[in-house]
């Protein structure tokens, strides 16, 4: 009887948070993805204004063109709050870890293709620096985005990018067996090679950008969505021919990181789009701009690494960019205009 | 087959600064337009060097493997009604003011840190600042995780991002972390990395936990270790950062002088509520807030200072006037709340014999004289049922915005009060060191959103108390007024009544 | 000093300037040597208030909570505003009196106050 | 004299692995007991060397595993391969 009478006093008095309560139901026991992202950011009654940008508030959700009545509705269909992501991607980095001691413990990169392998390096390399401003635009969304639910996932990208560009820099230092020389070539054709120019204008023209939802379209949505299926598809399909398993082995993490994130990308780009008109016509727009210079910045490297087959991979890759972005309710060009 | 492995050292710096690069297509200031306009010269970013190594990889099994501790000891507090094994109900209250006044700013942290990774020209010191971000957001998700289980049964703590913004004694944490994100980097990095994570941070976080472990509540303790293990890097990047900026040019000694001046004040103002939580919110005492402010601060900060001294740094101005407070501090602290609980979100009670014998003894000087005879007074009140609230709202400090209670030292009768001029108007301050502050920039502390005042102007759901409780969302009744009384004691004392052993039940 | 900015002539609002109190200006009041009150209060007063209104009506509202405000008599009460002495007329607005937007009156009473 | 260096450490198998790999590596090193953790002080300089700790722990256990069981340290930080050093410059 006492144990009866011990377990009715102890009767929770509320299932959630009361912000959390009038979104979902008073009822209902809330998500640890929902406690941890929904409404945490301040949004009211900041006390000074920014010394490095006193027209906008500390927090203000005017710092970009895209307009919502509700911040909260770009819901990671991952789920991740910090604990749910960094075991995931601890989980990745097994594997890759586990891939570069079966490759290298049986010497698996002796066996690619000598010529295939310096392909690989020339272009592979260089997009660890692509990476690192990948890095940077994802800490500015971090920065100025608007709402807990964006900003978390958008600092969860950043560190992934910091990894992708880690992880990349493995890839070289197997690819130079254990010594720097290739990262260390990478980065001089990075900053020389005229056909890296044009992708790294881009990329250090995205970083003078100053709205940060043009930054994710034109980094996350353009540049990703466009350089992944090429490397990850497109360059690893020629590797066949060279027996280039073993070095697809290697880029495996980025495959499944480039999937991963766009189940986050894609609903992200989907709520802002059904927000509004409006939204919309932004987001076409910076699609156009973004999309023209992105194929153009990758046909040079394209060529490089495919030779006459370039052109037909950038235009497949923009048809599935288009196929993707059409279902998300928004327009995208399958060919530019001439 | 590997022949020419590199060093930790040399891998380290291709897996971060190695991705750098000069840009040449957009220029350097526009890249990163902030970094020149606090006067702070740099002329060698890679003269930073990385305290730690940790490449994502490693961070990533790290945390992933301390994340795994922590959420298996969250799942059982909740799955064995962990809160049934904290001291008294009355511990609470110390939980309700860190997740109102403190996981909010973990939160912003996480913010300004991004911005530092994202706006500061040197790569390692980006580096650096984006793992202090995201583990910013690791504290403020796991807190929000942790105290969730004690949201279900205890009040104050359902609304906490929302009365953030508003209640009037959370402005002062607000208030603390606006002004350094509204600064500029690397003021921002000497506030928050170097003077509160370095000098003060100890002082919030070791007597948190350990008060924690004493009350029992081991799902604070568990996140809180956890934490320190973040913070330790967070320290050292701190320390570092000062060090860097200080020897890069002679010219920006006195500027980072005045700021540390100026976050040292700031943040000991702010830790006065963290000593009236150890004073006066832990059941089980730890040890005193005099004790903490001698061993974290007069310590440790005077090896520190001797040793910055060869930079021509010297201990933050005003630090004389703290170690003089510090047997006022938590009493003056502790005596707002208990005037103003009636319009707070946490309890206050009358500080039962054995607490005040606490008191006398960690206080000799100062508490039996001064404080105790007020709180007797209180008592006899309440025994009355004159429960003594004050029907008045506070004149607030404008720079740390605490309600003017602090008093004048080497004389504790007469409250400190210092006004300014500025453009016509006058604006109060609470000491030298805030009105210090307050002079220095006029233009940025006229602007402090103010909580009295804004419910004078209308601006806080209505003219009177009960529409302004609701607009802070306060449930009256329950997360405000006195413990005695409360909702929370009665089921306090309810599941203590159930744990009562069989045999007493059996006799009555 | 300035405040280091981005640009020069940083500013942003200014949020308590008197025409924001709807015709009434901001008084603080603090009774000395009763800090069981702790600190000055805060009260929005038009300065057409006479100084007898806030003898009379605001200030036992305020401090009759306290059982020493019976025995005091305010007409012997030594009143100081914004650090001078001051002999208030309660027949006279305070704002013919020098009180202004932000002003602290201080009061010490006798017997249970401290001079 | 030199300013004390100090790191503090969980009382976990690997922290005591740690703290004892410090004492045998570290004559001048005094060591203190908490609840729950352990603190150990030196003058000037104190060194974790990584098969110290390794072979008390009997795996590999690499320096850098210190963020597992690290509570709080004074002092500045070198990390090397197979070393975690606190000194003050």
């Amino acid at each position: 009887m006492n144990i009866d009478i011990q377990a009715e006093a102890i009767i929770p008095r509320r299932q959630t948070f009361s912000h959390i309560a009038r979104r979902f139901g008073v009822d209902k026991p809330a998500s640890r993805y929902e406690e941890a992202t929904f409404d945490v950011q301040p949004t009211a009654n900041f006390h000074y204004r920014p010394t490095y940008a006193p027209e906008f508030e500390l927090y203000d959700p005017r710092r970009t063109k895209i307009a919502m009545a509700d911040w909260y509705v770009f819901r990671d269909p991952r789920q991740f709050y910090y604990a749910t992501y960094n075991i995931n991607r601890a989980a990745m980095q097994q594997s890759f870890d586990d891939a570069v001691n079966f490759v290298e413990k049986r010497d698996l990169i002796g066996s690619v293709a000598r010529e295939w392998r310096d392909r690989v390096a020339g272009y592979l390399l260089p997009l660890r620096h692509v990476e690192w401003g990948a890095n940077m635009n994802c800490q500015l969304i971090a920065d100025w985005g608007y709402g807990t639910q964006i900003t978390s996932a958008a600092a969860f990208c950043g560190a992934d990018r910091l990894g992708l560009g880690q992880v990349i820099s493995r890839i070289g230092l197997v690819l130079g067996d254990g010594s720097d020389e290739e990262l260390v070539a990478a980065k001089q054709r990075w900053m020389e090679a005229a056909e890296w120019q044009p992708l790294r204008r881009l990329v250090e023209d995205m970083l003078v950008v100053r709205d940060w939802f043009e930054v994710y379209v034109a980094q996350l949505v353009v540049l990703d969505g466009l350089l992944y299926p090429l490397v990850t598809d497109a360059f690893d399909r020629a590797g066949a021919a060279h027996n280039g398993a073993p070095i697809a082995m290697l880029t495996g993490f980025l495959t499944d990181w480039y999937a991963d994130n766009s189940r986050w990308v894609d609903a992200v780009v989907k709520a802002a789009a059904a927000e509004s008109e409006g939204n919309r016509a932004v987001l076409n727009g910076w699609l156009d701009t973004w999309g023209a210079r992105a194929a153009d910045a990758l046909a040079p490297i394209a060529g490089q690494v495919l030779g006459d087959m370039g052109p037909a991979a950038i235009a497949e890759a923009r048809a599935q960019l288009s196929d993707r972005l059409q279902k998300l309710g928004l327009s995208f060009a399958k060919e530019l205009a001439a | 087959m590997v022949a020419r492995k590199l060093s930790l050292k040399q891998k380290y710096g291709h897996f971060t600064r190695g991705m750098d690069w000069e840009p040449s297509y957009q220029a350097k200031e526009d890249i990163f337009p902030f970094a020149s306009y606090e006067g702070i010269k740099i002329h060698d970013w890679d003269a930073w060097e990385d305290p730690f190594k940790l490449t994502m990889d490693a961070y990533w099994k790290f945390q992933a493997e301390k994340e795994r501790k922590l959420y298996a000891v969250i799942d059982s507090m909740a799955q064995n009604n962990g809160q049934l094994g904290i001291t008294d109900a009355r511990y609470l209250n110390a939980v309700k003011l860190f997740i109102q006044g403190v996981t909010p700013l973990e939160y912003q942290a996480h913010r300004h840190f991004a911005h530092l990774a994202r706006h500061l020209p040197g790569a390692g010191l980006r580096v650096a600042a984006q793992m202090q971000s995201i583990d910013e957001l690791r504290h403020c998700q796991t807190q929000i995780h942790t105290i969730s289980h004690y949201n279900k049964f205890f009040d104050g703590i359902h609304d906490f991002a929302h009365m953030h913004d508003r209640l009037w004694y959370l402005s002062v944490p607000k208030s603390f972390f606006d002004d350094a994100t509204s600064a500029g980097p690397f003021e921002f990095l000497t506030a928050i990395s170097f003077s509160f994570e370095y000098v003060l941070t100890n002082l919030l976080f070791v007597p948190f936990m350990s008060g924690a472990a004493y009350n029992g509540d081991m799902a604070t303790v568990t996140f809180g270790f956890s934490a320190q293990s973040d913070e330790s890097r967070h320290m050292t990047l701190g320390l570092e950062a000062i060090r860097f900026i200080l020897e890069q040019d002679e010219a920006n000694v006195p500027i980072v002088q005045r700021w540390i001046d100026k976050w040292f004040w700031r943040g000991y103002r702010l830790l006065s509520l963290v000593g009236m939580m150890m004073d006066y919110m832990l059941p089980k005492k730890v040890m005193s807030w005099a004790e903490a402010w001698e061993s974290y601060y007069e310590e440790a900060g005077g090896a520190l200072f001797a040793d910055l001294a060869r930079y021509g740094i010297r201990e933050p101005k005003y630090a004389d006037v703290a170690k003089a407070e510090k047997g006022h501090l938590t009493h003056q602290a502790w005596t707002i709340f208990y005037n103003y609980t009636h319009a707070a979100a946490i309890h206050t009670w009358d500080v039962d014999d054995q607490h005040l014998a606490w008191l006398r003894e960690k206080y000799p000087e100062t508490f039996e004289q001064i404080y105790q005879p007020r709180y007797l007074k209180w008592r006899e009140q309440a025994a009355e049922g004159k429960r003594f609230y004050n029907n008045g709202l506070p004149q607030l400090c404008q720079v740390c915005q605490i309600p003017m209670v602090f008093t004048e030292v080497g004389d504790p009768d007469t409250i400190s009060f210092r006004v300014s001029e500025h453009e016509g108007d006058k604006y109060h301050t609470c000491s030298d060191g805030c009105r210090d502050i307050f002079d220095h920039e006029p233009v940025k502390y006229a602007q402090a959103w103010l909580p009295v005042h804004q419910i004078f102007q209308g601006n806080c759901g209505g003219a009177t108390l009960p529409e302004v409780l609701d607009w802070y969302h306060i449930n009256q009744g329950a997360d405000n007024m006195d413990y005695a009384g409360s909702p929370e004691e009665a089921q306090w004392d309810k599941w203590m009544e159930g744990r009562r052993p069989p045999l007493a039940v059996a006799a009555e | 000093m300035a405040t280091a900015s981005l640009h020069p002539g940083y500013t942003g609002p200014v949020r308590d300037r008197i025409e924001n109190f709807h015709g009434a200006q901001l008084v603080y009041v603090h009774w000395e040597g009763h800090l069981n009150f702790c600190s000055a209060v805060t009260l929005p007063l038009p300065a057409s208030t006479p100084f007898g209104a806030l003898t009379a009506e605001i200030l036992p509202s305020i401090y009759g909570i306290d059982p020493d405000w019976a025995d005091v008599d305010l007409g012997s009460a030594r009143w100081m505003l914004d650090g001078a002495d001051w002999k208030p007329d309660g027949a006279r607005p305070i704002g013919d009196q020098g009180v202004g937007h932000k002003s602290l009156i201080r009061f010490w009473t006798s017997p249970t106050g401290q001079a | 004299m030199s300013r004390p260096v100090s790191i503090t450490l969980q009382s976990s198998q690997d922290g005591i692995a740690i703290a004892d790999a410090i004492m045998a590596d570290n004559p001048e090193a005094t060591r203190n007991a908490f609840p729950a953790m352990i603190k150990i002080d030196a003058p000037g300089r104190l060194t974790i060397k990584g098969d110290t700790v390794s072979e008390l722990l009997g795996r590999e256990w690499d320096p850098q595993e210190i963020h597992m069981s690290v509570v709080s340290l004074s002092g500045s930080v070198d990390e090397d391969d197979g070393s975690f050093t606190l000194f003050w410059r």
